[in-house]
This record gives C-alpha cells, sequence and structure tokens, in this order.
C-alpha cells in the first residue's frame, strides 16, 4: 500500500483542493497536502533501506486481459526522482503563493504530481503509458490557462508535439508486446518479463527506434525539441520550475527503465547515435541559449543543454555515468528550479523578461543577486557545487565509452559559462538601461529566500558531498550497467 | 410450385419499384410502394410465415404505405411535381390485374400435392413463444419506440 | 600518522572568517569585515610556516578526509597532501597573501564595497589553499576553477566599468578554455589510471601507453598554460590588470598564476615519462618569455608592464620546467612570488598617491607617473629593491634562483642557454625602464600633468617593507626548498653567477641610455613606427585573433539560434501542423450540403468496409 | 428449387432501388419511400432465410422490423410535414446547414 498511496495522495488532494470554496483556503491546504506528501515521500526511505535493491511492493492483483498488471516498484533511481518531484512541488506552491488564482490552479499541480510519482514508480508498461500522457493534461491547464501572453499556441503545441512522441511510443510499446507474446505465448506488460525474453531481429530495431523517438521527445532531445522554449516562455514560473525539474525528467527515466534493460545489445550499439545526439544536445542547446533575449527562453535551452549530458551519461551505459546522469537530472532539477523561480519573482515585481529590461541589480537587489549567483553557477557547472558532479561523471563515464564524444561533451562546459556569465554580468552588474526596471525591483521577502533557500542548501550540500545520494543509486545503476 | 409463386411475387415487387421510381407524381411512387409491400407480404405468406404476411401486409401495406400516401396528399398543393394530378391510368389498372392474377394462379395450385406451402405452425408459435418469453424485453422496447414516436407527433400539434 | 591539528587551522580559519564575514560583518557592519578575515589570514600563515618547518625536518602528510563520490570506474576521494613542493609554496602564498590584505586594507579604504572585496579576496585565498595542499587532480580542479571564479569577481570588482566587466569575463572564459584540458587529462587518467590520487596515478604510470602518457601531460599543460597565462591562453592577464591593485598583486604576480607552474611542478613524474611534452613546455616558456619581454618594453600602463612581466617571468619557470630543473621552477616561483608582489604593492602606492589627479582611472601609466623619486623616497627605494631582485643582482633574492634556471638551460643545451640569457636581459630592461621613468626620470622630460603625489599611511607601508626584506634575503632559502624537494643543496657555478650579474647590468645600462640620456626616445620611435605600436599593442597580433574567436563564437550562437532555431527549424515544424489545417480545410470541401451525396458516401463507405471484412477474413 | 437465390436476387434489387430512391430523388418524401423499400428487401431476406433454417428467432426479428420500421415512418412523416408547413419547399437542396 505504500507506493499506491505516494500516487494515489496527491490525486485525492488536488481533488479536495479543487473543491476548496476560497482562493485563499484552497492555497493554504494545497501548500499544506503538498507538504505532508513530501514528508511521507521521505519517510518512504525508512522501508526502502529496510530491504536494499529494488523495494518490490505492489504487485496487486493477477494479470488482467492482455496481461496487464498492477505493479509498481520503487528503486534509487524513482525514490530521488519522487523526492524531487514532491521537494519542487512544495517550493514552486510556496513561490505562487501571492498570484490571485482560482482553487484549480493548486489542483492542476498536485494532480500533475500525482501522474508523475505514478510514471516513476510503475512498472507495468500500460500504466506507466497511461499517466505517462495523463501527466499532460495538468501542464497544459497550467500553461494554457495561467500562462502569460502567448500561452494558448504555447500549450497546444507543447500538447500536440509530446502527444506525437506518445503516440510513437505507443506504437512501440504495442508492437514489443505483441513480439513478445509471439515469441513467448504469454501476454505482459511488465517491465522485468519483457527484459527476460528480448525481441531479436529486424523488429526489434524498428520498435527501439519508435520507444527512443518517443522517449526523445520528452527529453528534448535535439531535432524534436522546440516545443521547451514556448512552452517554458509562456508557462507561470511554477509551472516552469516543474515542467523542467520534473517532466523532462519523465522522458530520460523512460529511457533508462524501459529501453536500457529491454533492449541491452541494441543500448550498446546505440552509443555513437544517441550519445552523439546527447552531445549535439548540450552544444545546441548552450549555443541557442548565447544568443537569447528572453531570460526563460534562455534558461529552456539550458535545460536543454542540461539534459543532454543526462543522455551522454546515461548512453555510455557504464556505472559511474548511468549515476552521473541521474545526479545530473537531480542537479537540473534543483538549479533550473531555483532559476524559474527566481525569474518568476523579478518577473512578480517587474512584469519583464528580457535580458537587457534589467541592469545594475546587485547594488538595488544584494540578496537577489547572490541567490542568483549562486543558482546561477551551479547552473554552469561550477566544481564544488551540484552542477559540477553531474557533469563529471557523465563525461567521466562517456570517456570510457568513447573519448571524442567525452571531448565534444565537455565543449558544453566552456559554452556553459558563455551563456551564463554574460547574462549575469548584464543584469547584475551591468549599467540600467534607459527603460529597464532595476531601480523599482524591491530584494526578496522572507518566504522568497526561504524558499530559494532550501535549493542553495540542496545545491551546496549536493556539491560538496553527493556521496550519500550515490549509495542510494548504487544497486539501481549496477544493476544498469552494461560496460 | 412454391418457388414459381414466390418468383411471380418478385418480379411484380420489382417491377413495381422500378416503376415507382420512374414515376413523375410523388403520388404514383407512394401507390407503387403499396403495390410493392403487398407483393412482399405475399411472399412471406407463400414462404410459410403466415402470420408474418398478415402482419406485414396489415401493418406494413395498410399502415405505413397508408401513411406516406397521406403524407404526400397532406403536403401543400403549391409544391408541383408531388401533386399535378393523381396516378396515370394504366398504373391504376395494372394494380388491379397483378393481385388478381396472383389470386387466380393462387387458386389453381392451391390444391396440388406441394402447392399448398408447408405451412410452419410449429416455427410461427416459437416464435410467439420467443417474442413474450425470451425476448419480452425486447417487444416491450420496440412497443414504447412505437408510443413515444406517437407521442411525439401528438406533442407538437397539442401547441403546434 | 594522524593529521596534526594546523592543517585544520588552513582550512578551518578561511572558511570561519567568510562565514562570520558574510553572515554576520557584511549585513550588519560592512566596515569591520576585513577584521575576521585579517584574523584568519595570521592564523593560516602561522600554521604554514609551521607545517613547512616539519615538512622541512623530513615529516609530510597524505591522507583522504573524506570521500566525494565513488561508483563504477569513477572513485574520487578528496583528501590533503603536504609535501616539500606544496609546503614551500603554501608558505610564500600564505605570507604574500596575509601582507596584501593588510594593504589592501589601507588600499580600499573609503572605497565603496570594500566589505565585498574582502570577502571575494578570501574566498580567492581559501581556494589557493585547497588547491596548494589538494592530494589529486579532481580536487584541484576544483579548487582550480575556484580561484577561476574568486578572479572573475574580483577584476570584475568595479563593476559599472566596462571595461573591467569585460577584462573579468575574458579572464574567465579563457581559464575555462585551459581547464577543458585539465579536466580532459583528468577523464583520461580516470580510465588509464582507474584513480586520480598522485601517488597512485604516480605509481601505475607504467601501465599506461606513451602516446596516453603524452597526451595527458599536453592537456595538463594546456591547463597550466590558461591559469599562468602562457602562449596561447596568456591573453586575459594585461585586461586582469582592471581590479584593484592588490588583487593584480595577490592573484595575477604572486599566487595565483603560479597555480599552473605549481600544476605542472607537481606532475613532474608524469611530464619526466612522455619526454615530448617536456620539450613542447620549453618551447611554450621560451616563445611567451620573450615575446612578453618585448611587448613589456614597449608599455607605458605602470601595471601593465608588471603585468607583461609576470607572464614573462612564469615563461622562464616553464623553461626550467621544460628542463627538468624542479627546484629552480619553484624557488623562482617562490622568489618571484615575493618581488613581484613588492613590484605591484610599489606600483599600487604610486597610483594610490596620484590618485586625485587622475581623475578615478584605475591604473596610471608611466607619463602621470615621472620623476616621483622626490615625492615617493619610500616607495621608490622598495622598488628599486624589487627591480634589483627581478633583474637578477646578486645578492638579492632574484639572482639566487634565476641563476639555478640559468644553470639548468646551460645543462641542457647552448642555443636554450642563449635564449635564457637573452629573457634575463629583457627582465632587467624593462623593469629598470620602468623604475627610470617612474622615479628618476627629470619632470620636466616627462609630458604627464604637474602631479603631487604623497606616501600612502603605515598600513601600506609595512607590508611593503616586509616584502622588500624578503626579496633580499629570500636567496638564503635556496638550499631548504632544494632540501624539501628531495634534492641535495644546489651548488653555485661561478660562471654562470657573474655572467648573469653582467647581463642584469647590460640591461640596466640599455635601460639607463634610454630613458635618462635620450628621455624622448620614448615617444619617438612610437611616431616613427606606428604599426610597430600597434603590433606590440596587441600581442603580436594575438588578442586580436582571440577577439576573433571569441566574436565567431558569439556569431555562430546568433545563427544556430537565430537563422536556424527561430528562422527555420521552429517554423517548419509549425508548418506541419498548419499543413494539417489545410488538409481539413480541403477534405470539408466534399461535404457541399446536398443530403443526397452525403448518402452516397454512406453507401460506397459501408461497401468499403464489407469489402475489405470479407477481404480479411 | 432453390428459391434461395432468387429470393436474394429480388431483396438485392429492390434494396438498390431504394438506394436510388434515396440518393438520387430530390424530394424528402421520396427518401422515405426509399427506405421503406431498403427495410422491406432486407426483411424480405430475412423471413427467407429465417424460414429455411427453422430459426424462430429471426421471424421475430422481423416482426420487429416492421414495428420498428413504422415508428420510424411515422417520425419521418412528421418531419417532412412540419418543414412543409412551415412554408419550406420540400427539395432536398434547401437543407444546406450541414455544407462544409
Amino acid at each position: 500500500m505504500l507506493l499506491t498511496g505516494l500516487w494515489v495522495a496527491p490525486a485525492l488532494a488536488g481533488l479536495l483542493v479543487w473543491g476548496m470554496p476560497s482562493r485563499g483556503s484552497a492555497r493554504v491546504l494545497a501548500l499544506a497536502l503538498s507538504g505532508v506528501i513530501l514528508a511521507y515521500a521521505a519517510w518512504l526511505i525508512v522501508p526502502y533501506s529496510a530491504q536494499p535493491g529494488i523495494l518490490r511492493l505492489e504487485e496487486i492483483g493477477t494479470a488482467g486481459a492482455f496481461g496487464i498488471r498492477y505493479h509498481l516498484a520503487m528503486d534509487g533511481i524513482a525514490l530521488c526522482l519522487c523526492w524531487l518531484t514532491a521537494l519542487l512541488i512544495v517550493l514552486s506552491l510556496a513561490a505562487s503563493w501571492k498570484g490571485d488564482v482560482p482553487p484549480g490552479y493548486w489542483a492542476a499541480f498536485l494532480f500533475l504530481e500525482s501522474a508523475l510519482m505514478a510514471v516513476f514508480t510503475f512498472r507495468d508498461l500500460f500504466y506507466f503509458y497511461i499517466f505517462w500522457d495523463l501527466a499532460l493534461i495538468p501542464m497544459f491547464f497550467i500553461i494554457g490557462l495561467w500562462g502569460s501572453s502567448g500561452r494558448r499556441k504555447a500549450a497546444l503545441k507543447f500538447v500536440l508535439y509530446t502527444f506525437l512522441g506518445s503516440l510513437s511510443l505507443l506504437i512501440g510499446l504495442l508492437a514489443l508486446v505483441t513480439l513478445h507474446y509471439r515469441a513467448t505465448g504469454m501476454w505482459t506488460w511488465d517491465m522485468a518479463e519483457l527484459a527476460r525474453t528480448p525481441v531479436a531481429g529486424p523488429a526489434a530495431l524498428w520498435i527501439y527506434a519508435a520507444l527512443a523517438v518517443g522517449f526523445a521527445v520528452k527529453v528534448p532531445v535535439f531535432p524534436l525539441h522546440n516545443w521547451l522554449p514556448e512552452a517554458h516562455t509562456e508557462a507561470p514560473a511554477a509551472g516552469s520550475v516543474l515542467l523542467a525539474g520534473s517532466m523532462l525528467k519523465m522522458g530520460v527515466f523512460g529511457f533508462l527503465r524501459v529501453l536500457v534493460p529491454v533492449f541491452p545489445e541494441l543500448s550498446l550499439a546505440a552509443l555513437p547515435v544517441l550519445g552523439g545526439l546527447g552531445v549535439v544536445n548540450v552544444i545546441y542547446g548552450a549555443l541557442c541559449a548565447m544568443a537569447q533575449k528572453d531570460f526563460k527562453r534562455l534558461i529552456a535551452f539550458t535545460s536543454v543543454s542540461h539534459l543532454g549530458f543526462c543522455l551522454i551519461g546515461i548512453f555510455s551505459l557504464t556505472a559511474e555515468g548511468i549515476a552521473g546522469g541521474c545526479l545530473q537530472m537531480i542537479n537540473h532539477g534543483f538549479s533550473t528550479g531555483g532559476l524559474f523561480l527566481l525569474i518568476g519573482m523579478m518577473y512578480e515585481r517587474s512584469h519583464r523578461r528580457g535580458v537587457d529590461d534589467f541592469g545594475g541589480l546587485a547594488a538595488t537587489a544584494p540578496v537577489l543577486s547572490v541567490y542568483f549567483g549562486v543558482i546561477l553557477l551551479s547552473s554552469i557547472g561550477l566544481p564544488g557545487l551540484n552542477g559540477f558532479v553531474g557533469e563529471v561523471m557523465t563525461l567521466a563515464g562517456m570517456a570510457r565509452a568513447s573519448m571524442p564524444l567525452a571531448v565534444l561533451g565537455s565543449l558544453g562546459a566552456v559554452l556553459a559559462a558563455a551563456y551564463g556569465l554574460p547574462a549575469f554580468q548584464k543584469v547584475f552588474w551591468g549599467p540600467p538601461g534607459p527603460d529597464s526596471v532595476s531601480q523599482t525591483i524591491g530584494d526578496l521577502d522572507l518566504r522568497e529566500r526561504a524558499v530559494l533557500g532550501v535549493l542553495v542548501a540542496g545545491i551546496v550540500v549536493l556539491g560538496v558531498y553527493p556521496q550519500p545520494l550515490l549509495r542510494l543509486l548504487t544497486p539501481a545503476v549496477e544493476a544498469l550497467a552494461l560496460r | 410450385m412454391i418457388a414459381v409463386a414466390i418468383a411471380v411475387c418478385g418480379g411484380f415487387a420489382v417491377l413495381f419499384a422500378l416503376l415507382a421510381f420512374f414515376q413523375r407524381t410523388l403520388y404514383g411512387s407512394a401507390f407503387c410502394l403499396l403495390v410493392v409491400l403487398l407483393q412482399v407480404a405475399a411472399s412471406f405468406y407463400l414462404m410459410g410465415a403466415r402470420l408474418l404476411g398478415c402482419i406485414q401486409a396489415l401493418v406494413y401495406a395498410g399502415a405505413i404505405a397508408v401513411l406516406v400516401v397521406m403524407a404526400v396528399m397532406a403536403s401543400p398543393p403549391r409544391v408541383k411535381e408531388l401533386w399535378s394530378g393523381g396516378i396515370p391510368k394504366w398504373l391504376a389498372w395494372l394494380a388491379i390485374l397483378v393481385p388478381a392474377l396472383e389470386l387466380a394462379g393462387f387458386a389453381r395450385f392451391a390444391g396440388s400435392a406441394d402447392g399448398a406451402a408447408a405451412a410452419l405452425p410449429l416455427l410461427e408459435k416459437q416464435m410467439a413463444l420467443l417474442l413474450f418469453g425470451r425476448w419480452a424485453l425486447l417487444t416491450e422496447v420496440v412497443g414504447l419506440l412505437i408510443l413515444l414516436a406517437a407521442l411525439s407527433v401528438v406533442r407538437e400539434d397539442a401547441h403546434g | 600518522m594522524s593529521a596534526p591539528w594546523p592543517i585544520w587551522v588552513l582550512f578551518g580559519a578561511p572558511v570561519a572568517a567568510l562565514l562570520v564575514g558574510y553572515f554576520y560583518c557584511h549585513q550588519r557592519c560592512p566596515e569591520r569585515t576585513h577584521w575576521p578575515i585579517l584574523a584568519s589570514c595570521a592564523a593560516t600563515a602561522l600554521a604554514a610556516l609551521w607545517l613547512a618547518f616539519q615538512v622541512y625536518e623530513g615529516a609530510g602528510w597524505d591522507f583522504i578526509v573524506y570521500r566525494w563520490a565513488a561508483i563504477g570506474g569513477f572513485t574520487v576521494d578528496f583528501g590533503v597532501r603536504l609535501d616539500g613542493l606544496s609546503a614551500s609554496v603554501l608558505a610564500m602564498v600564505c605570507v604574500v597573501s596575509g601582507l596584501i590584505h593588510i594593504y589592501a586594507v589601507g588600499y580600499m579604504e573609503g572605497e565603496p564595497g570594500t566589505s565585498r572585496f574582502f570577502l571575494y579576496f578570501h574566498l580567492f585565498f581559501l581556494s589557493m589553499l585547497g588547491l596548494l595542499v589538494s592530494n589529486n587532480y579532481l580536487q584541484t580542479y576544483v579548487f582550480w576553477e575556484g580561484v577561476g571564479l574568486a578572479s572573475f569577481l574580483l577584476i570584475g570588482f568595479w563593476y559599472p566599468k566596462e571595461s573591467a566587466r569585460r577584462a573579468s569575463w575574458k579572464a574567465f572564459l579563457t581559464n575555462r578554455v585551459g581547464d577543458i584540458g585539465f579536466i580532459l587529462a583528468i577523464f583520461l587518467l580516470l580510465r588509464e589510471a582507474g584513480s586520480v590520487r598522485f601517488e597512485e596515478v604516480f605509481a601505475r604510470l607504467g601501465n599506461i601507453t606513451p602516446g596516453m602518457r603524452m597526451t595527458i601531460g599536453l592537456l595538463l599543460f594546456w591547463g597550466a598554460a590558461a591559469k599562468s597565462a602562457q602562449f596561447p591562453l596568456h591573453v586575459w592577464l594585461p585586461d586582469a590588470m582592471e581590479g584593484p591593485t592588490p588583487v593584480s598583486a595577490l592573484m595575477h604576480a604572486a599566487t595565483m598564476v603560479t597555480a599552473g607552474v605549481f600544476l605542472m611542478a607537481r606532475s613532474m613524474p608524469l611530464l619526466e615519462s612522455a619526454p615530448p611534452v617536456l620539450a613542447v613546455i620549453t618551447v611554450a616558456g621560451l616563445i611567451t618569455a620573450i615575446g612578453a619581454a618585448i611587448v613589456s618594453v614597449s608599455k607605458r600602463d605602470l601595471k601593465r608592464i608588471l603585468a607583461y612581466s609576470t607572464v614573462s617571468q612564469l615563461g622562464l619557470m616553464m623553461v626550467a620546467i621544460g628542463t627538468g630543473n624542479l627546484v629552480g621552477a619553484v624557488f623562482h616561483l617562490i622568489t618571484h612570488g615575493f618581488f613581484k608582489a613588492l613590484l605591484f604593492l610599489c606600483a599600487g602606492s604610486v597610483i594610490h598617491g596620484l590618485h586625485s589627479s587622475l581623475h578615478g582611472a584605475v591604473s596610471a601609466g608611466v607619463d602621470d607617473a615621472g620623476g616621483l623619486g622626490r615625492d615617493l623616497p619610500y616607495t621608490g627605494g622598495a622598488f628599486l629593491v624589487g627591480a634589483l631582485a627581478l633583474s637578477g643582482v646578486p645578492p638579492l633574492a632574484g639572482f639566487f634562483s634565476k641563476d639555478l634556471i640559468l644553470e639548468g638551460a646551460l645543462e641542457s643545451g647552448h642555443g636554450l642557454a642563449a635564449l635564457t640569457f637573452l629573457i634575463a636581459l629583457g627582465s632587467s630592461l624593462y623593469i629598470f625602464r620602468m623604475l627610470l621613468l617612474t622615479f628618476f626620470g627629470a619632470r620636466a622630460q616627462q609630458r604627464g600633468p604637474k602631479a603631487h603625489a604623497h606616501e600612502p599611511g603605515l598600513l601600506m607601508r609595512v607590508p611593503v617593507l616586509i616584502l622588500a626584506v624578503l626579496s633580499a634575503s629570500a636567496g638564503v632559502f635556496g638550499g631548504t626548498v632544494a632540501r624539501m624537494l628531495g634534492f641535495q643543496p644546489p651548488h653555485f657555478v661561478l660562471g654562470v653567477a657573474v655572467s648573469g650579474t653582467l647581463v642584469a647590468a647590460a640591461g640596466f645600462g640599455v635601460a639607463y641610455f634610454l630613458t635618462m640620456s635620450r628621455p624622448s626616445f620614448d615617444w619617438e620611435w612610437r611616431a616613427r613606427f606606428p604599426w610597430l605600436e600597434r603590433w606590440l599593442e596587441c600581442d603580436f597580433g594575438w588578442q586580436k585573433a582571440t577577439d576573433a574567436i571569441a566574436g565567431g563564437g558569439a556569431a555562430l550562437a546568433h545563427f544556430v539560434a537565430g537563422a536556424w532555431e527561430s528562422r527555420r527549424w521552429d517554423p517548419f515544424t509549425e508548418s506541419l501542423a498548419t499543413g494539417c489545417v489545410q488538409l481539413g480545410e480541403g477534405l470539408s470541401a466534399v461535404c457541399r450540403g446536398r443530403l443526397n451525396e452525403y448518402v452516397w458516401w454512406m453507401f460506397v463507405g459501408a461497401a468499403a468496409l464489407a469489402f475489405t471484412v470479407l477481404l480479411c477474413f | 428449387m432453390d428459391s434461395g437465390l432468387l429470393v436474394w436476387g429480388v431483396s438485392g434489387v429492390l434494396f438498390l432501388v431504394g438506394g436510388a430512391f434515396l440518393v438520387l430523388r430530390r424530394q424528402l418524401i421520396a427518401m422515405i419511400i426509399g427506405v421503406e423499400l431498403m427495410i422491406n428487401a432486407a426483411n424480405l431476406a430475412l423471413v427467407h432465410a429465417a424460414v429455411r433454417r427453422g430459426d424462430a428467432e429471426g421471424l421475430a426479428a422481423a416482426l420487429l422490423i416492421i414495428a420498428a420500421a413504422a415508428a420510424e415512418a411515422v417520425v419521418g412523416l412528421w418531419l417532412v410535414l412540419r418543414r412543409l408547413r412551415d412554408g419550406e419547399t420540400a427539395e432536398t437542396d434547401s437543407l444546406r446547414e450541414l455544407s462544409g
């Protein structure tokens, strides 16, 4: 019952919040319930560490029609991602405290959380796919209803683009299951069984491609990424935090949970293609970020770059590469989540997002500039902070797999500095522009400092001492490593 | 023997259907439809489903075809192609001649050994039992359907 | 052996000072932020000296503090390693930075944001310490970038100035380019040797292929070249003079830039196992040293002359490393730390003194500061000591360390020795030119405004005095440094010593001739050879080349983001959507509203369906 | 005598003629007549099959179909008349609302 609670609780909370009469009470209840869920997720470490390895808890019900079985399981990677999601939900709800929004806004976030938790814990591909698509709906409303000017187009583009991806994923899954049935005469959607009898022959390649495209759309991999900048620019601050912090990880999680175990030898062979795409992601994202004028688009492209590192890590298929990929996912949640919250706060005060609209903030808002500085440095991978840990381990893993890709990937480090620091210099050190609003921006109040304080604390601790998190990930990662 | 009779009825049904199609006026088409329905009722009867044949003749030919003719007559005269004088003379004569021929043929051959179609009382009894046994619910629903149809028409006129 | 407590003081004191400084002083009493920081400087200096003494006595530590990350083939533990090399350099760094911290209190008085300055200053000091005492390459890399970040913050301290912002950004980017080489070397080490710890790497050098050893060595040199401003990546150091003078003194003269040489010295066993790398280092060192010396002679700005002099001296140290002369390189690194810091502090006093007439300019040109010998006798005297030390006049420190390098060069080849002597000549030429022009040039010849300069306060004079004493007497430590590094004390070859002094004297003579006897020479050659001046101004065109590369990168970014992403790829994917819409409109034209047609299409559909069903089963 | 083929033929033609009514004739009432014809064709085939197999369910179904057809005819005619009463022509072209 432990894991079912994890994804059912947010859904119930969402319904409860939705039903609240007044906006104020809905807001308070939402924050309280998300706090409870965070506590519950954190507490899960106790039963998890009681039985190390994969916490196989929920296998309720026998295989129904077509072998669909309600099968949940939690391993190190899923636990970390659930923690990250729960934490980001609490922080983003706290951050959007001042917005005057109907209860539906808070409910949407809680529904999103429930769908994400389900995606991370379900081991049955059927349920996995259902919640994979369900996660889009709340985000569609968050962007569509409470975004900024061009929200409708962005929301529609976001949903259509990702649904196309999910279509390819569905086709892949169906083909996989039927081929498995033809091979073994047994209907099953369970990842473990599907992995046990690998599908051979040319069909496997097509299925692999279909699944890869399905996941690639969600992780924005290079050619399929242009829904991300628009979705981020138009989403409300809290929405972008969740979109970048957790939803992009669904794609990477998909690669990790479905593709690598079910098609080990194809994944090994896919190193130049998908590893190469990861490198392209890193460099392309960084180059685009360098030339952006809108801050949110800039951060959106940095997400593309960071997730490129995740791909590099995972498709190196070495233990430290995959562990680096998982760490990068969590670190990216912290740093990009923080950046989006900050930009949201600056937008709240000045209704402007352009890099040129601000200037000389270091003088007028010192605390804001310190927080922004630390989080931005973590985002460009300064050693000592958490961004660096992920990058080093993914590239070290890739160095063992294929050195040229590692060399190109580490080029991303220079480009990261190239998009991070000029923006910081322009906004905080640069001269206030003619119409820039730096004078009117007041410094952060206590609530905002608390929210960002949590993120900065996470950034510093994960940067200085990542070993405990690594110990948590090791059993799951060792199971996946092939090289 | 019976097959010939059925064939004759079928032939006439087809003939009158084509006639209905090529009639200039709707009035003629409706009339031909009536004849076709009667031919089909005759075929049912000849096939052995006597009760069904009667029902067909009564309900379908008697009620629905007449209803259609009534509808045609009820439509306002200004709609030219609907009205423009009744049905052509030759058609009327033909419509009378055909049943007469059939009745004559039927009478003549009724006596022959395999002439009378083996009535299937057992089959029809089973049908009745079925209708009010296993399919009772279905029959009720169809009955209700007809009631509804009638009501909807009535309701409209009540305060039309 | 358990770690002695002073090692924890090394790390604990700066961290405590930073925390207290930021959370208490910076928020409540900004003007007193430097107190905890000075206290931590004192503590670390004492601890460093005590540890150096222990290491001199033969002690040495290499232990792991905690396990940073370990999974698969990636095991990295943070630890401390104190041996001869790190202890000696650590002592120098702590002493010099302690003095410069005191100097900075006097120098930065009255400046806005001094508390922020001291916090950044001490952050640099902490990173430098971490770098020196780390026991593996990755920890060195972590503090290596920490030092880069501190230099970014400090160069851009006066951020309202556009040039300061550009200089700090250029410094960080160039360092990051270098760091790519360093991190790639780390990955290769992880792959080949399975660990990054110095001990294990040097123990397993045998089973790394020569080719791989060479690549790792070259990559490490690429990283060191960026940090120590060697030939291809030295472009950022002259611009780094935008920062306040204490920053230039501490980071861009004495400590930070020597990190590159320190890394080379640290990985000496690796370099020696790949001889071609040593050759490359020597060549790069020579090019840098000679080029920088020439450019330095042509510069007019006080701090720029010293900046290029630093680049030249670092080139000399790299030459020493290249010739395998570890003692020479490290000892020169230490003595250079003393006298170069002294020279910069004197330049700082001059700028500070002229502050009123410079109307806010950060640095002063030789013309503005001409003939200040009378106004600033004390600073002039200290500068003279520094100049003598730098040019290698006996008995000062420079003579001893440069002599070692000359001997090493002589052993490895006459051509090389000639070039090193040329570098020595260049160094004495540019330093005496600066000395004469600034302090002894007759006021009339200088075209600068009549500036009234005043001697700096006591807080600035004491560190200068101490550094002057150290620059003069540091020569005696040659033997101790050699012993700490595990070599026999150096024996002096009389011939090399005498020729070194002669070269220094020759340099002085030429400088005297160019500045005193024909004072207008400085402006004449610029008028007659304007192309030469432009050429020298931008480091033989290399500055332009690097700016072009950076510009190219930005243009590529704009092309990728603008022309490709937002004008071709995005519209293309959206055109797929609009294409579907058009398709929909086309199909809807079929329903023209006629009922019969609909029925007809129904029939056709039904027939087609029936047909397919029949076909399949 | 296989009357089967014959009856199939008749009901087929009847069905097609009904279809022709629906597709080709312009008047609404003609379409209703067409529908009636098609229903009868189907009924004829159904009853014939039921009788050959001696399956009472077929007959019962045929009976219900007749009932349903009655209801359908009533409603259909009523719609047409209502439309005619409102002063519209009985032409199918007047019904334009569905055009794309």
